[in-house]
């Protein structure tokens, strides 16, 4: 029911659905994220803790599934090097219930942006590079939901 | 006392190593002394924590404050503050 | 960029998946509401008034475009008898900002709901049917968005 | 006046069809009369229009009220309140 990954290679997105909706539930919210290309982006290098990472978004998936009354959750997170229109994060939620299936997925896409052990690093066409800092935003829509 | 200590996002990239064996002083018992001890111990040191403020720590998985002991902990995390998902 | 369709046959969800992702946006919401088989449901008959019914969700896919800022928007909603499992409903919403796309999305499933010319009609197992009446959940969740 | 009148969902089922064209006496010259019309006329339309607070009504694709009036519309569409996507 809960398939919680952290990974280097490339998010399968249309793999993902199948084995997810293979559950047939009444309603199905989702999340992709994908690396923007934005001030001449090339590469984005996400470096993790894994023993951390993996705790965290395991943590989060079962906040999820405690809160609301779901009937399936994915939730994988990509790390390492990517360019820019690969996706960074899937969220899938499936509930008998419309309302839980979307609060939980907003609820985890705007958790994961301050509860996951994750660094962010851009690398311009240029060849600047530069460590992302945290922003007040995210930190916000995350606590919109303790 | 011998620990391992693992660097992440820039602080690792200013130590040169993403984690190393250290052998550290008994004085060195918290997470602040050991923060203050690596910018005293060498060049990369002082780069990495110069700022301590900016420093984030976990010890063996778990987010730990500067006045966290570090007797029993088998790996202690340095890094900034994470950027999320 | 908008593609709204009210149609008898089958949603295709992983081919509408591709038409709309080959934008490569930042992120994309999405949410796909299924036939369920609850109480011995056989099959659901959507009926329609054709004509206020495409109208109806071209303003509600004009509405979201104009309030949130959108890369791309699905909207299909299926019509006719269907069995439990089928999709009804698919909204996917895209963005250069996770929280347009994920307003959006929830917008245009809360304003489905009430909007749209649609009555349903559930046939059950001992072969009994019925109409079934409005929900006053769904106009409180519909009028958040007023 | 000849007008093009549209039923759905029980609506439709009760009065047997799911469009006609109707001969509206002249007297019939809005929504709330037309309804009551059609419930004076036969048993299918008694039965279909009962009771009229449960009707709803669009004039070409807009919905109206009872007072709306009939002159110029094309279609007109009886029908209960919706039951949404």
């Amino acid at each position: 029911m809960i398939r919680v990954l952290v990974q280097p290679s490339a998010i399968d997105v249309a793999a993902e659905f199948d084995l997810h909706d293979a559950g047939g539930h009444g309603a199905s919210a989702s999340f992709v994220g994908r690396v923007r290309g934005d001030d001449g982006l090339t590469e984005l290098f996400l470096e993790h803790h894994p023993a951390m990472t993996e705790a965290g978004l395991g943590d989060l998936a079962h906040a999820a599934a405690d809160r609301w009354h779901l009937s399936a959750l994915t939730l994988i997170h990509r790390v390492g090097a990517m360019m820019p229109g690969e996706t960074i994060v899937l969220v899938l939620a499936s509930s008998p219930h419309r309302a839980e299936a979307l609060s939980a997925c907003a609820f985890l896409i705007d958790r994961l942006k301050t509860d996951v052990m994750l660094w962010k690093r851009e690398t311009f066409a240029d060849g600047a590079s530069r460590w992302v800092e945290p922003r007040e935003g995210d930190r916000g829509r995350a606590e919109r939901w303790d | 006392m011998v620990l391992n200590v693992a660097y992440f996002s820039w602080v690792r990239e200013r130590m040169g190593v993403g984690d190393e064996t250290l052998d550290i002083p008994e004085s060195v018992g918290d997470i602040g002394t050991l923060v203050a001890w690596l910018a005293a111990r060498d060049e990369r040191g002082a780069s990495a924590f110069a700022e301590p403020h900016r420093i984030r720590a976990a010890i063996d998985g778990v987010m730990m404050g500067p006045d966290a002991p570090l007797s029993g902990a088998r790996e202690v995390a340095l890094f900034p503050p994470v950027t999320g998902g």
